[in-house]
Order: C-alpha cells, then structure tokens, then sequence
C-alpha cells in the first residue's frame, strides 16, 4: 500500500456524514477516493463549484467546468456553481466543515507553510490561507519526513506561513496527530511503526495523552 | 445599450502604464480574444489585477510571455513559470494576495466600501504594513479596495443591453470585475437580442463595449 | 398645469441617454412620465431590477415582482433581477448616475431631510441615505414652500439629515437652483414667477451667477 | 441533503430571546407560511433583522402586531404603523440602518469579514458612536457584521439538497441571509429532486431545513 492510499484510508475516516469538504491539490485529493460506506460529503472547488463528480469521459469534457487545478470535472445532480466572492464567503465564513491541505511545513502550534520557498518557489497561495483560517477543521496530510529524511513536522516552522496557529489534525504515512493547546498530541500510529520511531522522526514535541495511543489498521 | 466593437478596437484603447483586470481562473472564463488583441498592440508597462497569471499560451499569461506588465496583483503564479522568473530577475513587481482577499477588495473596489477587515493573512507575510485590529478576540488585517482603468471578462452569453451570463466554473472572478473598473468590456461566445431577466449574471449597465469572440 | 407636472417636465431634462436612474417614491416619480424624446433611460428599483415597464394589466400581476413601494410592476427586454447587495453595491459604488429624490428640508449646503420627525414620524430611511451618497447626480423635488407656506428651502436643515452636503440639484415648481462650493445658484425660474419671488420664498441665499438666471417655459 | 419539516416544527425550534433574521422586501419574498407558525407559537423577546416590519397582515409585520419583538433592526417602517407606535411607547427597541448597510452588515456576517468602512450615514444619527475614518478624503463609517440564530428565508424554488432559486425581486435580502445564521430554513413554493446547476442562487449546503408554503 503507497503512501497516498495510506493517508487517503485514514484521512478518509476524518470525515462526517454531510460535511462540506475542500480538498488541496495533490495528496490532498487521496482522501475522496476512500470515503467510507454511507457517508455522504458536499464537495468545494474553490473557483466555483459544490458537488461535481469525476473526471468527464473523454470528448465530454466542457472547457468552462474545471477543478482549482484547471482540469476537466462533472457536475452532480444537486451540484451548484458560483462566483469567487461567493466561494471565499463560504470559505472566509466559517461555512466550509473541513478542508485538507498538504504542506512544505507545518508545527507543534498548528503552524503551516506551504506557499512559498523563498528565493526558490513561489507559486503562490491561492485559496489556502482563507482555507487555512476558514474551515472548521484543517487536516495537515504529509510524508513523515521529506525525501531527505528531514522531519516536516517541526516545533516551530521556518518557511514563510500559511497560516498561524490553524491546523488541528496532521496525518502521515506513520501517524496521526491532534494539535491541542498543550501541544501536538500523538493519537494513532500505524501497524508497522512505534512511538519511538515516530518520536524520532519528528522535530515536534509528541505529547502521549492518558487515553494513550491506538495502533490503527487503516493501511 | 452596450456598444459591440473589435479586439483590436478595444486593444487601441489601452495605454502604457494602465491598470487592467482580466477575469478568469487558470484562464477558465479568461478573455482570450481581447488578450491576444492585447498582446498585438504590444503596450508595456501595464499593472494586472488577476486571480492568477494563467499558462503561458492561455489568458493573461500570454501578456507575462510578451513582457507587458511591470506589476502584478494574483493568488496564484504557479502554472506560469515565466511569471516566477520575471519576479526573480526584477523585471516584474508581484503582489501576492489570498485569493479570498483578492476578489473580496476587488468587490470593494466596485461597491464603494472604503476597506475591511479579514482574519485570511493574520501571521503571515500578507500582514505586512497592514494595520491590525482585534474584533470579537480575533486578529483581523484592513484590506482596501482595488480598482483599475479596465475590466475585461468573458461570459458565455450576451445580450445588446449588455447583460451577461456565465457557464459553469467561468464565472469566478467575472462578476466583481464588472463593478470595479472605469471601463468594463465583455468578450461573449454568444450574442443575443436580449435573456430572460432571471438568467442575468452580470447586470448590463456595468458593461460598456462587448466583443464576441474570435472578432 | 399642476405641481407635479411642471417638476416632472423640468426634471426629466436633467436625464442624458443611458443613464441608470433610481427615482424615489412620491413626486420623484412624476419625472419618468415626461422622458424627452430620443433619451433612453435605466431605470433601478432598490428592491432587485432595471429595465422593468408599467404596472402590469390586471390579472397579469406577479406578487414576486414589485417596486420598491410594493406596487406590481412589468419587466421589458434587457431587464434583470438582483439581491439586495447587489442592489447597493450599484448605488453605493456609484454605478446610479441619478437619483431623483422628496424631502421634508434641504439646504444651501446640499443638506438633505427626509426619513424622520423626531418623537412624530419615522418611516426610517430605507436606501435614501445610499442613493444620496452613491449616485452621482442627486436631484431633491420639492414644493418650494411646504402647506403652511414656509420655506423648505433652507439656510441649514433642522431635521436630522439623511445625508450631508450630497445634492448636487434643487427643483420645485418655481425654479431650479445649483448647489456649487460658493452656495445655491439660481439657474432657472418658471414664467409665471420672478427672482424676486422666489427669493422671498426660500430661506437660502440665492445667488445670481454671472451668466443669469434664464426663465423657461418648461412648465 | 435540507430536511423538510412543518413551519410548526420550526417555531417549536424558537426560544424566547432568540435573534431572527426574516427575508423579504415589503414582505416580497418574505416567509409566510413560517411567519404564521411563529405567531401561533408566541413566542415573545425576540429579536428581528429584517428589511422592514411589513404589513399588518404581511411579513414579519404579523410578529410586530402580536408583539413579539423586543427590538428590531431594519431600514424602514413606515409600512406598518404599529412599529412605530410600539417605538413611541418604549415597548420596542428600534436600530434604523440604511438599506445598503444593513444588507452589507449581513453579508459580513456570513462571509467571516469583521467590519467594514462605509461612506453611508456620514454625518446623520447613523454615525453616532461609530468610528469615522477618512480614506482617501473621504469620511467613513466602521460597520459590523450582523448574525442571528435563524434565518427564514423564501424561494420560489427548492431541491432535496437545499438549493434555492427566487424569482423577480422575491430575492432581495434572501441569498445574503442564508449566510448569517446558525439554522437556515427556507420556505419554498415548489419544491423538486435537483435544479439546474446553473440555476442556483442560495447554495443548497447553507439551508438546514426546508419547509413547503402552507405546511
């Protein structure tokens, strides 16, 4: 099982029967693809559109309906469509249940960075900072550590943020965390990892709550 | 009674140094005749308040390839790697703003609100020189408005009053566009005597020149 | 010829080709019925359209289609239907070119009076104080005198105002006055008045601009 | 997915002290249907947003003659009499706003914006006890954003997933309202299995419940 479909199974679990979603570009997208049974979500594009579906079959695809990214969608039965000031007021408004966000950083605090590099890259933050700050609940999916072997999951981060103090749920490949006011606390590890190897994978304080840790099977 | 005139009309009318809004998202719902026309006059140094700066064969970002803007105001840059490079060599100012931020002063801008306050930027280099409020125990920023000398949108449909209606996710920044600008002109795949009232996105007295597409 | 009328005929001149218009309810009015030949007008009600007609014939009324007092209307080809932010952001972010508007008092200023009688009346303002700050050109109708014959034409309103220093025109059956930086001009009388009537009948101070005061036979 | 419920079901949601706010132009576009349920209820000290009280026998105006209102926030009530003799009497709390702030104080409500500056009310009983702030020579207001516990809103459309269409000027302060509060219901005319993508006005994921007109 690859990393995305890792994330994708547990962050899918995340969810609530109803909930209206925004998911990122990129790992992000990993989650609508395990959407456990008789759950039931609302999802937002950011340039415009609830409810879309997949990909259109191929010669059906109509150049005015595409995702955040610019590519091809579908729209459901009960989909909408809707201006830019209307989607950031549902977003800005606190209207958005979840959205789902990958990161170049993100810290103990809830911190997250993932808009710029600078010197390097700077694509720019699009819709997440409003996402960041608007949503009810911010899940952080990410690799534990980056191809260098680097933690992402730092006590403070040092890129340029996102947003301050946002996220409450950060899930990797290893573990999933809960960013409380006393910390980053560690709730769930998967199967083929320990504390101790998550612990030493990541920069971040990892507080042990007393309800302690469950090994999930979600991979 | 919006008056229908060519790309190349409304390019004629666009000077060095001016403000220019472009509607679209990644070019979905860009004005992609007026753009070309544009890139044809070939006039520098204008400033563009756009979502993004589209790819480089699609929407504004045919603009970025021609080297006509020296400011950019944008959420997004990704998809226009020569928009980067410009920025980094010093050729091209950027303004980064929230995209949220972006279309909610661009809204300002047309509606006459003074300015507002948002908690989207809080802690972030968008802070930067703003001033900082906080209301209900939120940290907010005051945003201003925008405005520019020109508006240029798409729709999928016109009318001869000037009333729009737009396809699906091409609506996105659109609609605010046609509020904020001293000239608002509409480049339509289709043209209509007139539509049903109720199918009215953006209101024809905002619209001064359309243009159909292709011409 | 009657009050309304005479206003009616002489306000309608103020109005160029093209022009959105939002007319106040009342004698405002009066001007849509002596549009000049060749003059194609916008016109904006608060609640929601441009572009609507007549009321309709009987039996043809729509209830969800009203003015902004409530009474049927009729909608022509090119007219469209908005919300209420909307609605304002056209007259607030001045989009209305003109708004005609009744008053209790106006002043040399360009004071304007009209949405309450402290401990007497109050209708509230609904959107006059929008229209009198956004549109760009404000025109007050009014009787020169009011019923007791008092001036309502005055040196600095008594009333607590709708809005400050915003009218641009003052016209009653008697005359058209300018509100300029140096004070109300007179532009116009009616015929059947003089300079020296309509002084004594208002409470400001009129001035005679160099170019004179030209009688019209509008009335 | 709205749940259809009776407008008895909905007043029995309503308590004492509660912030409502009620859709509708001169009860254009009003909930009537919901306005009636509320009256049989009785439930007293409510607090309304609205354009207007109405008529007597329309709109939120059948709450005012039952006096269930402590206080109301609106542009105008010159339609209904009684509000102002309530006022007069000091048996009601009445807050004027002008219309395009009230409307814009709503939509700040619903879209997470702490405030705004407006030129509107500038130097009228508005401004008192409001910072004024001169931007770009311009004296403006500091407006706030307006929430309440309900909505009730009308549309002449609706769908199973809450999407709402209006007609003609039945719109007015509807869209904006079904930001603004924590329960939106809307009442609806007609109501069917899904519109037109296109055709959607209120966004069905903002509409908690939907009520039919006359149940």
């Amino acid at each position: 099982m690859d990393l995305r479909e890792k994330v994708g199974r547990r962050g899918a679990r995340l969810f609530k029967d109803g909930m209206l979603v925004n998911l990122g570009i990129g790992m992000p997208t990993a989650l609508a693809d395990y959407i456990p049974e008789g759950i039931q979500l609302n999802f937002q594009t950011e340039n415009g559109a609830i409810g879309f579906g997949p990909a259109p079959e191929e010669g059906y695809d109509n150049p005015y309906l595409t995702n955040a990214g610019g590519s091809p969608l579908t729209i459901l039965p009960g989909g909408c469509y809707f201006d830019s000031a209307t989607s950031f007021a549902l977003i800005r408004g606190g209207h958005v249940d979840a959205t789902v966000l990958g990161v170049l950083e993100v810290d103990e605090k809830g911190n997250l960075a993932n808009y710029m590099v600078p010197g390097k890259l700077v694509p720019g933050m699009g819709g997440a900072m409003d996402l960041a700050i608007g949503a009810k609940m911010v899940v952080v999916v990410t690799e534990h550590c980056d191809k260098t072997g680097n933690p992402k999951i730092l006590k403070r981060c040092k890129l340029p943020l996102t947003a301050k103090e946002s996220v409450h749920w950060i899930l990797s490949e290893l573990a999933l965390m809960e960013v409380t006011k006393e910390g980053l606390v560690l709730r769930e590890i998967a199967p083929d990892t320990t504390i101790e190897e998550v612990r030493s994978k990541t920069e971040a304080d990892l507080i042990i709550s007393a309800d302690g840790v469950e090994t999930v099977k979600y991979y | 009674m919006a008056k229908v005139i060519t790309s190349d009309e409304v390019a004629a009318m666009v000077n060095k140094g001016d403000t220019i809004m472009v509607g679209g998202f990644l070019a979905v719902g860009s004005p992609e005749t007026i753009c070309d026309a544009l890139v044809r006059r070939n006039v520098k140094d204008l400033s563009l308040i756009c979502n993004d700066t589209g790819w480089p064969d699609r929407g504004a970002g045919k603009l970025i390839m021609n080297h006509q803007f020296k400011k950019v105001i944008a959420s997004h840059l990704g998809t226009n790697r020569e928009t980067g490079r410009q920025m980094s060599n010093g050729e091209l100012e950027v303004e980064l703003n929230p995209q949220g931020t972006l279309i909610e002063r661009i809204r300002a801008g047309g509606n006459g609100v003074g300015g507002f306050y948002t908690p989207t930027g809080v802690g972030t280099l968008v802070a930067e020189g703003k001033e900082i409020r906080i209301i209900n125990g939120r940290e907010m920023l005051l945003e201003t408005p925008l405005r520019a000398k020109f508006a240029f949108i798409k729709a999928f449909l016109g009318d001869k009053y000037g009333n729009l209606r737009y396809q699906a996710t091409g609506r996105n920044f659109n609609p605010e566009m046609a509020f904020a600008a001293d000239i608002v002109v509409a480049e339509v795949d289709n043209l209509v005597d007139f539509m049903d009232p109720e199918d009215v996105t953006t209101l024809g007295v905002l619209v001064d020149y359309l243009v159909r597409r292709g011409k």
